[in-house]
Order: structure tokens, then sequence, then C-alpha cells
């Protein structure tokens, strides 16, 4: 199936694979200009490609006023729908009003580096685009090491964060940049274990290549990983600071975190970027577990990258849901919860598929085994989610969840005596 | 070898801060994430009521009272008139006490309605349960806006009774909220009491003993929640209570989560009082008449109402003049704040913001 | 051998980049900036790892240095509030230049007139070589490495722990 | 115009000086690390310098040695950030000139 670019056909106006249109623009460039010209317009036209035809609308539309108008339904009320037909425009309202609003400087506050902290956020979430398949043939840049790439562009907008705590000479702000590094750094580590339980079964970093391996073996990685995949999930979550992690700007605990004393379209950059990088997460989630462009066979008809469009919004849709529901995890909780939890679970998921791995090539078995590997794993998964807190001495104590009721006054009984009701 | 240490430095939870429910601060003592000391900073909100009402009339001091605790105006306009009732030894029809009842127990249900929502809120889950406990508490203001015009500060209860009669459309309405108020409860009980997360911020936070509780003269769900079975409405029963048959929600270990599940027991038993008051809803007068210039002999009394955050007590002088000589409020959130050192030292900020929750201050009614 | 306009102006633009960054974490007055000074330099460097196809390299530099290490460095910085953050040189200042520029003003020549053998255009190494290099013929030095990591990570938390949470896990064992 | 080893290894060489300079000049501890870490990126810069363009047959030599500087600059910060912070923790500073006395 794989091979020769099957999509690739020779009349440009074919939308069903992107390249062909930039492969015309490329030839007619040849033709025209100087042969250094198409060596510098085909990034160019990647990456505008790229964010204008994906990461703009969908960061825009689906992040800032899609997510606000889930949450509002979540919490039985309307979300934004006066600017505009339906509220569409309420995106472009806010990036307007936030323009215009005047960026302070509080004083005592580190000037160069409260002003470059927003670029060195907004540039990787950008970059981060660079290496994600959208099609066959449509990926920007595939080098072999596009998963590594991911996580080392995913370590630097914590520095930036750090930077804008740290610079803005405020308590609150330090705090939580603070806590952001701490956290990152924690969570960074399961991710990579994490994920080097994909590369074993794909073999490969790169992320075009492990799309067509799930092709080929016409099975979601997820299903193959359910125990990275759990990892992946909370992991890129702590990593952008969404509830239930997002201690970096606990509203109710610190203020705003590291953004308390930004305003104007410095926090409106910062903001906007959040939702880039929740994207891009979800962008990234969806290549490696959950098939990127393929969907078993019906890439053929439907445009790829409508495909992979479709799962990242259907991972953030995940993402809204979890901000609108659960409450927010402590600063210790969640350290615990990186090291003592995710990361076991990491080093054993990785053992376990580098037996299966192993077996799978010296026995030489068919690739029909990777069926049985799948729910081996997901069985696997299932036990250890389960029974490693028990492991680490975590019982479970019966929550007394109902008081109890007295009929008359008086008297009392001490703590512990008696634990009545029931979960 | 002289051992530094890591030097604290102080935060301030300031007067402007998201979850201090209000203006009032707290000028914490941190080092590194955990607390070593807190110091409490209130006054904000000062407005002298209690000065100010010694120039005006007993009938004219009535909305003071609404602006004490501006989110349980019911029930300090109720402690208030019982106050000046004693001293005057007016009676009350029976209609009027028990328009009474069902007035402070809608009061108490909003108030819950307000103080779960932000509790929730200061966990960090952020805003859906506020907005869910919100709707339900639009429903109980329209009510109030439909007997006495105000939504927040009603105003609505004067000496010897109710200013207006329940209209003809309170009942309907009133059994309509009734219905659907349980399964609102259970829907909240479901997201919040049972969701790993919250029990895991809010368990064996701020835990308070009974016998702390006792000594430092807490009420309301704080006492409650710490096991201690006390209840005005039970003890020192006014207006008809001893008529209804209701219970006193008791916790087991006096933490945040327990002060919680007490709060939310609560408001079922709100309901069940309503829906008895409504159904032996007496006939006749709702107000006997008191001249305007009323001149209670001389003499003091002080009555107990048992208000959302606890026991709500007002203590009248009156010199034979038509103003009082003294007019006193005992605020329940005021005492119940008492501890908070002894409940946020040694643990985390966000712990400390989880403690101030669980207390359910009203910051009108602490600085009067 | 690099041809080619795009590479030898990336090499020029990078060294640039990375040589005035590293003069920026000598010059800054203030620690803070040095550090940030300190991360352009990670990046320059792996820029040229990139240049020259190493790019796992360029990739592991980023993740270990950029991510961990200036973190780390940032943290230090933040857990040493009192001591000064001037930046400031010692007294040996003059020494250390002299023998900076000895070392270069010997080096450069030295590596100048030197004919290498170089390769005119050498194939890219592939990640797999490295992995299989690293568990085959060098897996005794990677286990080794392994060994010295813990080792460090241990050194480093007995350092740090101050007396007072010795103080607490003990009350927490006679507790228990 | 074409870019050689020489080059590679000359922006290796002002990169090693830079860090040693650095590295003597400092006062406060955590900056003469960072004078470190310049040497040893330095150094990693000439190993893949010489892996992609000399002329050998070990050029994977280059970079697993890269590797396994990493690791070790990697412990090394740790534990000399630990001695900073165990240092300040003590003398409430960590300037070098003043850290001289070996008495507990």
């Amino acid at each position: 199936m794989s091979g020769a670019p099957f999509l690739a056909t020779e009349h440009w106006w074919d939308l069903r694979d992107l390249s062909n249109i930039s492969r015309e623009i490329l030839e007619f460039l040849d033709r025209v200009g100087p042969d250094w010209l198409a060596y510098v317009v085909s990034p160019l036209i990647g990456f505008v490609a790229a964010f204008l035809l994906f990461v703009l609308p969908s960061q825009l539309f689906v992040g800032v006023y899609g997510e606000r108008r889930l949450i509002g339904r979540m919490q039985s009320r309307l979300g934004p729908n006066r600017v505009g037909k339906f509220g569409l425009l309420q995106p472009i309202a806010d990036a307007i009003k936030l323009i215009q609003k005047e960026a302070i400087t509080p004083r005592g506050a580190d000037k160069w580096v409260m002003w470059t902290a927003p670029v060195v956020f907004v540039a990787p979430a950008v970059l981060v685009w660079a290496v994600i398949p959208f099609g066959p043939n449509m990926v920007i840049a595939d080098i072999p090491v596009g998963l590594v790439y991911f996580l080392a562009i995913t370590a630097l907008p914590v520095l930036a964060a750090f930077m804008a705590g740290w610079s803005g000479n405020n308590k609150y702000s330090l705090f939580g940049a603070m806590r952001v590094v701490a956290m990152a750094i924690s969570y960074e580590v399961a991710l990579v274990l994490g994920l080097l339980g994909v590369v074993l079964f794909t073999s490969t970093m790169s992320l075009q290549a492990i799309v067509e391996w799930q092709r080929e073996h016409d099975i979601w990685l997820v299903f193959l990983q359910p125990l990275a995949f759990v990892i992946y999930f909370i992991s890129a979550s702590a990593e952008l600071n969404r509830t239930p992690t997002d201690i970096a700007e606990a509203e109710s605990e610190i203020v705003a975190g590291y953004l308390t004393e930004y305003s104007g379209m410095k926090w409106g950059l910062f903001y906007g970027m959040d939702i880039g990088y929740a994207l891009a997460a979800a962008a990234f989630g969806s290549t490696v577990f959950l098939g990127g462009w393929s969907l078993f066979g019906l890439e053929e008809w439907v445009p790829p990258w409508l495909i992979l469009v479709a799962k990242t919004h259907l991972f953030y849709f995940v993402f809204i849901w979890t901000r609108g529901t659960l409450p927010r995890l402590r600063i210790d909780q969640l350290m615990a919860l990186a090291w003592k939890y995710m990361l076991p679970l990491a080093a054993i998921n990785l053992l376990v598929v580098a037996a299966e791995r192993l077996w799978w090539h010296e026995a030489g078995l068919g690739d029909g085994i990777v069926y049985l590997f799948a729910a081996a794993n997901i069985a696997l998964a299932l036990l250890l989610v389960v029974g490693w807190a028990r492991v680490l001495g975590y019982r479970p104590e019966r929550v007394p969840t109902r008081p109890r009721l007295v009929k008359h006054v008086g008297g009392y009984v001490a703590p512990g005596a008696e634990t009545g009701g029931g979960r | 070898m002289t051992e530094i240490r890591s030097e604290p430095f102080v935060v301030n939870i300031g007067p402007q801060h998201p979850s201090t429910h209000g203006v009032f601060r707290v000028k914490v003592t941190v080092d590194g994430e955990r607390i070593v000391d807190a110091e409490m900073v209130m006054g904000y909100l000062h407005r002298s009521i209690e000065k100010l009402a010694e120039e005006r009339t007993y009938t004219q001091n009535i909305p003071f009272t609404d602006r004490t605790d501006y989110l349980s105006s019911m029930s300090n306009n109720l402690g208030y008139c019982l106050a000046v009732e004693k001293l005057a030894g007016i009676e009350v029809p029976p209609r009027g006490n028990a328009i009474r009842v069902i007035m402070a127990e809608l009061q108490r249900l909003a108030s819950h309605c307000m103080a779960i929502g932000a509790f929730a809120n200061d966990t960090g889950a952020w805003q859906t349960p506020v907005m869910w406990t919100f709707r339900e508490r639009e429903k109980i203001l329209d009510l109030f806006e439909m007997t006495s015009g105000a939504r927040l500060t009603c105003n609505y209860m004067r000496i010897g009774g109710v200013a207006f009669d329940l209209p003809k459309e309170f009942e309907p309405a009133c059994r309509k909220l009734l219905a659907t108020f349980p399964s609102f409860i259970d829907e909240l009980h479901g997201l919040l009491s049972e969701n790993e997360i919250f029990i895991a911020r809010t368990r064996g936070i701020a835990v308070i003993t009974p016998e702390q509780a006792i000594n430092a003269s807490l009420s309301g769900p704080m006492l409650r929640g710490s096991g201690v079975a006390w209840d005005i409405r039970k003890a020192d029963p006014y207006c008809g209570y001893e008529q209804y048959d209701f219970d006193i929600p008791v916790g087991y270990n006096g933490d945040s989560y327990d002060r919680f599940i007490v709060r939310l027991e609560e408001m079922r038993q709100s309901v069940r009082i309503i829906e008895q008051a409504l159904d032996g809803l007496p006939g006749g007068p709702y107000r006997t008449e008191v001249p305007l210039a009323l001149r209670p002999p001389k003499g003091e009394a002080y009555a107990r109402v048992e208000g959302p955050r606890g026991e709500l007590g007002y203590y009248v002088v009156s010199d034979g003049g038509p103003a009082p000589f003294r007019f006193h409020i005992r605020p329940p959130s005021f005492i119940n704040l008492s501890l908070l050192k002894e409940m946020t030292v040694g643990g985390t900020v966000a712990d400390a913001i989880v403690a101030l929750g669980s207390v359910d201050i009203v910051v009108g009614e602490i600085d009067r | 051998m690099i041809e080619g306009a795009g590479p030898v102006a990336a090499f020029w633009g990078l060294s640039a980049l990375t040589l005035l960054a590293a003069g920026g974490v000598v010059v800054s007055r203030n620690l803070f900036h040095a550090v940030l000074f300190l991360i352009v330099v990670f990046l320059g460097i792996a820029g040229f790892f990139l240049l020259l196809s190493a790019d796992f390299l360029a990739m592991a530099q980023v993740i270990i240095y950029v991510g961990a290490i200036a973190v780390l460095i940032l943290f230090a910085i933040v857990l040493t509030p009192r001591a000064s953050r001037d930046n400031a040189e010692t007294r040996m200042a003059p020494v250390a230049l002299v023998a900076g520029v000895a070392v270069a003003g010997l080096l450069i020549p030295a590596i100048l007139d030197a004919e290498w053998r170089t390769l005119s255009s050498a194939p890219a190494l592939p990640v797999s070589d490295l992995g299989r290099e690293l568990l085959g013929v060098w897996v005794l030095p990677f286990q080794l490495a392994s060994v010295l990591l813990t080792a460090a990570l241990v050194g480093a938390v007995v350092l740090v722990r101050s007396p007072r949470e010795e103080r607490e896990e003990i009350d927490e064992e006679e507790r228990r | 115009m074409s870019v050689t080893l020489e080059h590679f290894l000359t922006v290796s060489t002002l990169l090693f000086a830079i860090g040693l300079f650095v590295a003597l000049s400092k006062r406060n501890a955590v900056a003469v690390l960072m004078g470190v870490e310049l040497m040893l990126n330095a150094s990693n810069l000439a190993l893949v310098a010489f892996a992609r363009l000399a002329e050998t047959s070990l050029a994977i030599t280059g970079h697993v040695f890269v590797v396994f500087v990493i690791t070790v600059a990697a412990a090394e910060v740790a534990v000399a950030l630990a001695l900073a912070v165990a240092v300040y923790r003590n003398r409430e500073t960590v300037d070098v000139d003043k850290v001289t006395s070996l008495r507990a």
C-alpha cells in the first residue's frame, strides 16, 4: 500500500492531496525563477499551507470559540453568541480587544526578559507543526527523528513560562513559574518513556513512517499500546497545564500563576498559543496513536488531511471535557502521580513491549500476531492502572459520603469512633 | 554548623484575590509551598452598622440587617425581629411564623448553593459546579422577588410578622422548585462527593476536633462537620420549628470534605421543612399591627437564629426611646474564622484556599 | 566539506549567533540573563548538529541541555536568593583571560595549517546505527553511565536535603 | 564558498576558550558551572564535526562519545548544583572567593 505516493495525481485540482498543488507551484517557479528560489519557497508554502489551512482556523474557531461554547454548554449556560452570527466572530473580537489593550510593565520587572518570554513561547508553537504529517506526502519536514523533535520542541515553552514567571517580579508569578517547571520536567520523563514503547513497535521515529506502519498492520497504536496512550494523555495535559493539572495558572490559588503580570496582546499570545500547543499535542497524539491521516483505507476517497483534522478535534474535545469537569490536583499530589505512578508504569510497559517485539521477530511470526499483542497489552494496561495504586500501598478507605442524621441535639461522637454511611 | 532556614517570605492572599469570597486578607508566611504562619487582616468592609442603628427607630433598622450578611438577608431579618419582639413582648400570628420558616429555609438553600459552588471553585473544578448551583439559586431568588420585591436584600420581615402576604403564584412555583431540588442535590452529589480528585483535595484538610470546635464556639456546618450535633432550631426552637420533623446532619472527622457533605445534606432537610410548612400553612393574619415609633420597655433581649453559617444572634438594648440604645449582631462567620490559623498552618497555600472555602465566610457579616 | 549556499549561510549565521551568545554569558551583568544567553548557545550548538546531519544528537541536545540542565541552573539561582547575582568576576579575571587567549592562540593556528584528511561527501549517520553501536561495542560504558547517573542522583539528593526534612522523615517513621 | 572541518574546529576552540574564561573568572559558583557547560559543548561540537567530515571508518564513535559527554555533563551539573545549594545553606553565599575555609 505505501511506497509510491498513491494519491499524487497529475492534475493539480485533485484536492485530496494538497501536494499536487504545491508541486505545480514549485515547477512553475523552477521554470521562471533562479534555482535556489524553489529551495527557499517550498518550506514557506508548507508552513503557510499548514498554518492557514489547519492551525489558524482550528486554533481560532475550535480553540477559542469551540472551547468556550462547549464549556458553556457543560455549565448549563450559552457561551459566546453575541458577536457576529452565533458568536462566530468572537475570536476575532477577542484579538482586536487584546491588541488595543495596554501591555503594562510592572515596576521592578525585568523588562527584556518579560517581553522576550511571549516570543519564546510562540515560536515553538509554530515549529511543532513542521513534523506532523497531514497526508501521504503532505508533511513539511519528514525528518527521521520526528518523535524526538516533538519532545524537544515541547521543552521550550516550559522555559518561556519560567522566564515569564521570574521576570514579573511578583510572588504569585514566581510560585507559578516554579510549579510549571517542576511539573513539566517530571511529566516529560514519563512521556519520553511512554513514547519509547511506540517506537519499539514501529522501529522508526519518523511520524510519516509510524502512520504507514499503522496502515500496513491495520491496527491503531492506541490498541497496541493502551498504557502508552494513557501516559501520553496525562503527560500532555500536564505539560499544557490544562485542568486537572492546571496548577501553573491555578486561578483560585495563585491568581494567574506566571501570567499574573501580563496584559494586552502579550497575555493574548500566551492564551492563544496555549490552545495552539493543545491542538499540536492533540494532532501528535492522533498521529502516533490514532492512525494519523489514515482511516482503514478510507483515505483514498476522503482527503487525508480532513481525517487528521477530525481526529485532532476529537482528541481536543477530550481536553475540553476534562477541563470542564475535573477539580485541580495539588502540586505534591501531581508530583507523586508523576514519579510514583506514571514512571513505573512506563518502565513496565517498555519491558513488556520489548519482550513482545523480541518474541515477534525471533520466532518470525506473521503480522497477525499484532492483534494478540493488542489484547494482551490492553489486559495488562487495565491490570496495571488499577493494581499499581495498591502496590504502592494506597488502599481507598471507605469514604462516608453521607453524614449521620441525628434527631436530637447534644453530645458528640469522637472522630473515627464510628464511620457510618457508605460510598 | 549554623543552619540557615531557607527564609520564608510573606505572601498576601490579599484583599483583591479571586478566592477570598470578598474583601478579606490573609498575610501568609510561606516557606516554599508550606505555610508557616497565617494572620488575618479584616475591616475592609466595615460600615459601622451597629453605631448607625442607634440613631434610627426599630423599624428603620430592618434594612441594615439585610446588608450585614447579604447572602442570607431573610435569616438576619428574622433574628432582629425576634429580638425586638422578645423585648417588646409582641405575639406573632401562626401564619406569620409559618411564612417566616419557609423564607428562612429557602434562604438557607440559596446560601448553601452559593457556599458549595464557591467551595468547588476553590478546589479547582473551574466554574462548572458554580454555574449549576447558580442556576438553582436563580429559581429561589425569583421566589424571593415574587414575595418581597427584592432578590438579595429582601427587607421582607417586620416586627410582629412579615411585610406582605404570600402572592397566589408563590405556592405552585415553590412546589415546582421543591419537586426538582432533590434531584439537583443528587446531581451535585454525583459530580463532587464521589469524585476522586475532589476527595483527594478536601479529605483531611483543615481538620477541627469536636473539643476545638466547642472551645472556639463555632456553630453551624463548621460545628456539625466536626461531629457535634448542635442546631439552634432543635436546641432553642423559634417560630414554631418544634412542629416540623427534620434531622440534623453530623459529620465524622471535621475536615473540609465533611463540612461539604453536611451542607449538602442540610439542603435536603430544608426541602423537607419547607414542604411540611407549605402543607400546614395556617390562614389568618400574617402580622400583628405594631406602631411605627415603637417604644419597647427599658431592658435588653438576645434572640438567636440558625443562619446558614451558624448561630446568628441579635442583642438589642432599649432605654425606652424610639431607637435602640445598643444594637449588636453575633456574626457566625466571624467566630467560625477564629480557627483559620490552626486550620491552615502546616498545609500548603492550595490547602489554605480550600480551608477558607470550607468555612464559607461572608465578609459583610465579619466586618459589619 | 559542505557546499551549497544554504548550509554555508547557515554555518556563518549559527557561528555568529553562538559566539555572540557566549559573549553574552561573559558580559551580562545579571546572572539570569547569563543563563538565557547560555540557552541560546545550547540552541546554536543544536543547530550545528543539524548542519552536520546529526539530527538525533541535535534533538537530544535540546531536550537535555535546554529542557533539563538549563532549568536545573535556573532552579539553583532561585534556591540561592541572597547570593549575589551580579555575575561579577573574581580577582583572577586577568589570569583567566590570559589562559583563554593562550588556549585559543595555540590551537587555532595549529588547526588552520594542519591538513586534515577530510571526506568530500560523507553519508548521514542514521539513528539506528547510533543505537546499534551504543548497545553493541559500547555496551559497558553505557551501563557505567547509567550507574554514574544513579550515583549522581542519590548524591545530589543527599547533599541538598536539609536537616529539617530529615527530622520530618524520622517523625513520620515513628508515627507509622 | 564551502565550509570545511577547520571552520568547525575554530568555532569549537573559540567557544572552548570563552568557556574556560567564564569558568575561571566568575565569582558565582553557578556561573562557573555555566563555563564548564560551555567547554563541554565546545568539545561536543568538535566530536560531531570529526564524525561527519573527517575521513574515518569509525565515524559513529563520535556520536557515541557525544551521547556519553551529554549524560556525564547532566550528572555533573546535578551534583555541582547540589554542592552549591548545600554551601549556600551553610555560608549564605555561593561566591567562590568567600568559600575558602575547610572547617565544618
